[in-house]
């Protein structure tokens, strides 16, 4: 039986999420009420029958530890395979590697080890509820060196702009990868490689001197190599900015893209808390708006994302924003287009309004 | 060695919870919007640190086996210990269920044995409470005792109603009464037992032995142990607790929980948490018309109707037009559109069609409908529509 | 949805097996120095990726259901799926044990339904082989099968022991014979079926409801199907295989191990590990005087004495002067000085006292000794002194 | 019930073990067959009724990752509590700490967020099989701030040098901690304290610009403190060199020794592996040994430890030496007086011979 194994490579992913990234790397970014961004390339993996998967993540992964835990919610707390984070700790005194090239020569033994023939390698960024055994079965068929997951961007925004586009010929053999902004073909991130060729490609890249592994082992050298294209379909999201994270944490409050992303196929697979169910108290009222457990409602809110254990004292209006865990807001508050990180206490009678375009950002712990 | 063992008695019935236990046990029954009965009892245990506990099933085993699996949500998967699934054991001849309560620890002495713990904590899992059962043992303990009884104080007015204990005025037990027309006291017994095992084990052997026993601890063992004057103490506990064996009685609990400070009973404290198995359901979504008052809602719900005083479950959807009130809705179920609820328990994956309309009145017992008694309900009445 | 779902019967008593068997089920009987027969089986499960599994346990269950436990160390301790113990489930009315291999399946039909498979792998956990059922059902895949059971060649001349499947030449069944006088092939069943799991179910429903039906694999549902021309395809199977249900086949099958590579049995496959509970035992400590042999030693021994060709399961104590000779030791025995043993298999925990002499002769059954039969030997021989 | 929360510290331990730390660091040094370092602290721990465990580690963690995993074998992969390794990750601008007071800094959620009301810091250099308890009842019932675990040395060696001596009166009150080398009563590095005092004496560091938490946090400010002294009874050792190591592996060749360390009060915890039990090949003798399970045995073994795996072919002779996990000896070899690491392969007729007092050490996966 043929088989993948998976590899979340965190270095070379752009971003700018200022305040958010001040204490977790991108990947342990909130969303949507409980998830967090890696949880949704993870869930994939495991959807697509993979059994072990490797991280790459050079800092600030403290929180992903955390957030991962033994990976038993995951199903990856396995005696054979499971689930391996593998931040900096090289101690090789001969390695001449550079940029991604360093996680992958020192973590050769992490492929090595693996039964299965074939990596899935993805980002963080690429936000879909979906699986990769179609993508597979094609690119074992068609006897691909590479198969590249791409996506058709229905309106280009800013958030696609650091992401390379895909022209492929009618069979799906790629023809070209590019920067140019106006091709809506858009690679996720996400491909699918034979492990023997890809670690004869990091040999390669590291005699090279090169630094980036998707850039120098598959893009420059495209035409020695078969590289396929598979389209993913159904709703997805980049989100690399605050821009894109604020868009489509509104995007979801709409029931159709919140079904799409949430319930097909599966669930997407996070950290379970042990949180009671939301409390709506007397005069609360709540509308278009998603809500995780442990939140306690007095107050209004409205167009909102509010997450775990979120409390809302009366008088109080939340408006178009997002509220992340164990946020306290107290009496007669005024918050619209607002992002609050973990564990911020906003005191009672604050006014806050941001742009709908540039939200206004509060970062974790900090009290206004 | 295992210093206390805990048993739990979770082979209950529960005949007067009528359709709400046709098809599982009654700790099984969901309860609280996300948790089931006996995860009060099962979180105590994690929370107290009993890291030994026996589940004794029987009636309708399969979904408490599956909820409880191996212990994990509790955090009582151990290597040495953890919840150990009991279920009785179907010997050569044929299996045969338990008695009484007295005998399903006695079938299972081998089982607590192996641990050779000092202590045993006899407990059932179909009351909601909040108990630490490390004050008990500490207790019990320093008392020096055979065994003790957790008891709460009931309005003087109810006492007939409980299981009595007498006591000297330093909590030792002198007298049970079952049920007494003439309450002497109003401490009643919780159905919560810490032995001292080498006590404990003696008197299920002599009690096996008994033809006409019942083998039950309230009315065999304890009264022998009284009439032997063995050392039995009173705990007094203070908090919420509540037999939720009748519909009427489940339906307060739930509505208690809406108040749940007023109750002493709180979900939401970080130091004892009320631990279930996770359905991973995504975020609630409330509509833009949706109107939700006073109730408490489970991720995976789809809310746009109006929703007041009531308890929803997991994956329960309310379209536009409905209200809800003063009701119990179980997981999976869906409310059609322009349907009003009230006073109603709703049980699992029920299918309302729009425009139904169910209430019971403020003094009558709360209608507890599944598909086949609403399916049942519509044919009467010639439909929802 | 699974794609295949396997089930175990794990319910054999094992009765040829005499003592080895008087309080443990025959899966759970040690095997191979560190393992249970079981192990063999469960192993192959999760090497071949079968991640849900029932295991249906009747006999003496509490040994097989303690080692099995959630299935942490075959990897089978899935949040959906993995390995799931079934116990004949105790009825209102009494239980019953279940009447035969079918009606052991047909009876957790709802469990199967419950991962709605196309396929289910129908196993024993009583015989020793490492095989990939992946293969199996690939091949019952390729030829569109209602039903493919594996075969191993025998020789002829034994083939009149076992149930022979008569074959065409693309391994089409056409004929199954229980110990047939004559047989006309020498494909044995090893008692592994892969079925599609609608048509089995349809089988199995049906005989069911007949009054004068064993309710057995191969002595009803094949024999139908076959009647029926469903299609039924043999699966030949290269490698080691054994039913180890004699005390003289379970001795050898232990022999067999000394020697594993002539066998192409393997335990120190790095792609086939066979995975058991940890006792988690300190390593081996071999004495200065001490003489071991081609023999395998598990951890946890303490060996002084000479060990040849013989089998050490975890914690034995070989003391000074001793020789063990084609002996299988279980778990936690002591064998006291100048002790000698050959041919002998040696119950758990059993105490040898010094300057004990057991041996059967060659030609003769191995001896079975527990603590029991060893003091009943003693008695009449006027003890090991 | 009061309980203690757990911390192993590996900075500022001493140690010079050269080709076996390579790749790994000292804690992860295997041992007496199954073990590594690490197992002896982290199992007293839980055999205290400890139920959190946090490791402090720099560098060179990544076997103490693999060999850790999830926790399980340690009981310690639970939703509540278990197991926290945490490497350097800090993002703390404002951080000034130096030294293991970085670690305490960085980490006082670890301590915050745990219930228990003490904690115990050991090291992973002290080798003893025992439990807390009892040290634990006494450091309450004497309402002590610290309880230093010492332990009488029967005869002083080279590698108790580098560590404190105690000095306390009749009732356990320390006097004096000291490097005097001719004191027996050495500390072993593992103490109790409160936590609050513990985040009190952390803070106090910071703010002197101190380095070495034990030495400036306790042993300077011995006179202000309530320091009692408990002494371990039983076997045990020091391993912080290449010569304690190779010494104390051949000590557990007297069988007291062995069931001392091993067997009392209970089983050392370990990863526990697969293998099988040892294969005694036909011409095959072993003498005063001790094998882990897995090993093939052709050759002569005698006065030696080996490890899971190990192959020691026909004709080959092995004495007094220590060969880790898969080494693979052929025919006819001799080897005396031998460490080999990991995976090391020894050709054909090779002979070795080692002094005792200075054993010939083979890194890891050299072939010789």
């Amino acid at each position: 039986m043929e088989t993948m194994m998976g590899l979340i490579n965190l270095e070379h992913e752009h971003h700018v999420f200022n305040e958010l990234t001040y204490f977790r790397n991108h990947a342990s970014i909130p969303l949507a009420g409980r998830y967090r961004m890696i949880d949704f390339a993870l869930s994939n993996m495991v959807n697509s029958d993979i059994q072990e998967v490797a991280i790459f993540t050079r800092s600030k992964y403290r929180s992903l530890l955390d957030h991962l835990g033994t990976g038993e919610n995951w199903d990856l707390d396995r005696r054979n395979g499971g689930l391996y984070i593998l931040p900096p700790d090289w101690n090789d005194p001969t390695d001449v590697s550079k940029g991604d090239l360093r996680f992958f020569h020192n973590n050769r033994d992490y492929f090595n080890r693996g039964k299965s023939e074939y990596v899935l390698i993805s980002g963080s960024q690429f936000i879909a509820n979906t699986h990769y055994q179609d993508a597979f079965r094609s690119h074992v068929d068609r006897g691909a060196d590479v198969t590249l997951i791409s996506t058709m961007a229905e309106k280009l925004e800013d958030e696609h702009t650091p992401y390379f586009r895909i022209q492929a010929d009618d069979l799906g053999w790629v023809q070209n990868i590019t920067n140019e902004r106006n091709n809506p073909m858009v690679f996720t991130g996400t491909y699918i490689i034979n492990k023997s060729l890809l670690m004869e490609l990091v040999d390669d890249c590291i005699a090279y001197n090169h630094d980036y592994f998707f850039v120098h082992g598959i893009k420059d050298r495209l035409s020695e190599l078969r590289v396929q294209m598979y389209r993913h379909k159904g709703y997805s999201a980049f989100i690399n900015s605050i821009e894109s994270f604020y868009r489509h944490n509104m995007n979801l409050l709409t029931e159709e893209n919140y079904l799409e992303l949430f319930y097909k196929p599966t669930f997407v697979r996070t950290k379970v808390s042990n949180n009671p169910p939301v409390n709506y108290r007397q005069p609360s009222t709540v509308k278009q708006s998603i809500l995780a457990n442990g939140c306690y409602i007095e107050g209004e809110v409205e167009g909102s994302v509010l997450f775990r254990e979120v409390m809302v004292n009366e008088g109080t209006k939340i408006k178009n924003s997002i509220i992340m865990q164990r946020c306290k807001i107290e009496e007669d508050v005024y918050l619209e287009n607002v992002i609050l990180d973990k564990d911020v206490h906003v005191t009672k009678g604050q006014r806050i309004i941001g742009s709908k375009d540039k939200p206004y950002v509060v970062a974790k712990r900090r009290e206004i | 060695m295992k210093e206390c063992v805990g048993m739990l008695l979770a082979g209950g019935e529960g005949k007067r919870l009528g359709a709400l236990t046709h098809h599982i046990a009654k700790p099984a029954v969901p309860f609280g919007g996300k948790y089931r009965i006996i995860d009060f009892t099962l979180s105590n245990c994690s929370n107290s640190n009993i890291q030994t506990l026996g589940v004794l099933t029987q009636y309708s085993p399969l979904e408490l086996n599956k909820h409880i699996g191996n212990g994990k949500p509790w955090d009582m998967d151990r290597r040495n210990g953890g919840v150990i699934l009991l279920s009785p054991y179907t010997a050569k001849t044929g299996g045969d269920w338990y008695s009484g309560t007295a005998d399903a620890i006695y079938q299972n002495i081998h089982f607590i044995n192996q641990y050779n713990p000092k202590y045993v904590l006899v407990i059932s899992g179909d009351h909601i409470y909040q108990m630490d059962y490390q004050k008990l043992l500490a207790q019990h303990k320093e008392t020096n005792a055979d065994a003790t009884i957790s008891v709460i104080e009931v309005p003087w007015e109810e006492a007939s109603r409980f299981g009595i204990l007498n006591t000297t005025d330093n909590l030792r037990i002198y007298e049970f009464e079952e049920k007494p027309a003439q309450p002497q006291n109003n401490l009643a017994s919780m159905g919560i037992y810490m032995f001292t095992w080498e006590t404990l084990k003696a008197y299920l052997m002599k009690d096996s032995r008994q033809k006409n026993s019942s083998h039950d601890f309230g009315k065999d063992i304890i009264p022998k142990m009284l009439q032997d004057n063995k050392r039995l103490y009173a705990y007094q506990f203070q908090g919420y607790w509540k037999d939720v064996g009748t519909v009427q009685s489940y339906w307060e609990a739930n509505m208690d929980l809406l108040d749940e400070e007023d109750w002493g009973l709180a979900l939401n404290n970080q130091n004892w948490r009320i631990y279930t198995k996770d359905s991973n359901f995504p975020p609630q979504f409330i509509g833009g018309n949706a109107v939700v008052n006073h109730s408490m809602v489970n991720s995976g719900c789809f809310v746009y109707g109006k929703v007041d005083s009531s308890v929803l479950f997991t994956n329960v959807r309310v379209e536009e037009g409905c209200t809800i009130k003063q009701s119990i809705i179980h997981p999976g179920v869906n409310v059609g559109r322009n349907s009003n609820l009230e006073r109603v328990i709703v049980m699992e994956n029920t299918e309302i069609p729009e425009g139904t309309n169910i209430r019971a009145g403020e003094k009558e017992e709360p209608v507890v409908i599944n598909q086949d008694i609403l399916d049942g309900m519509l044919a009467m009445t010639g439909g929802g529509k």
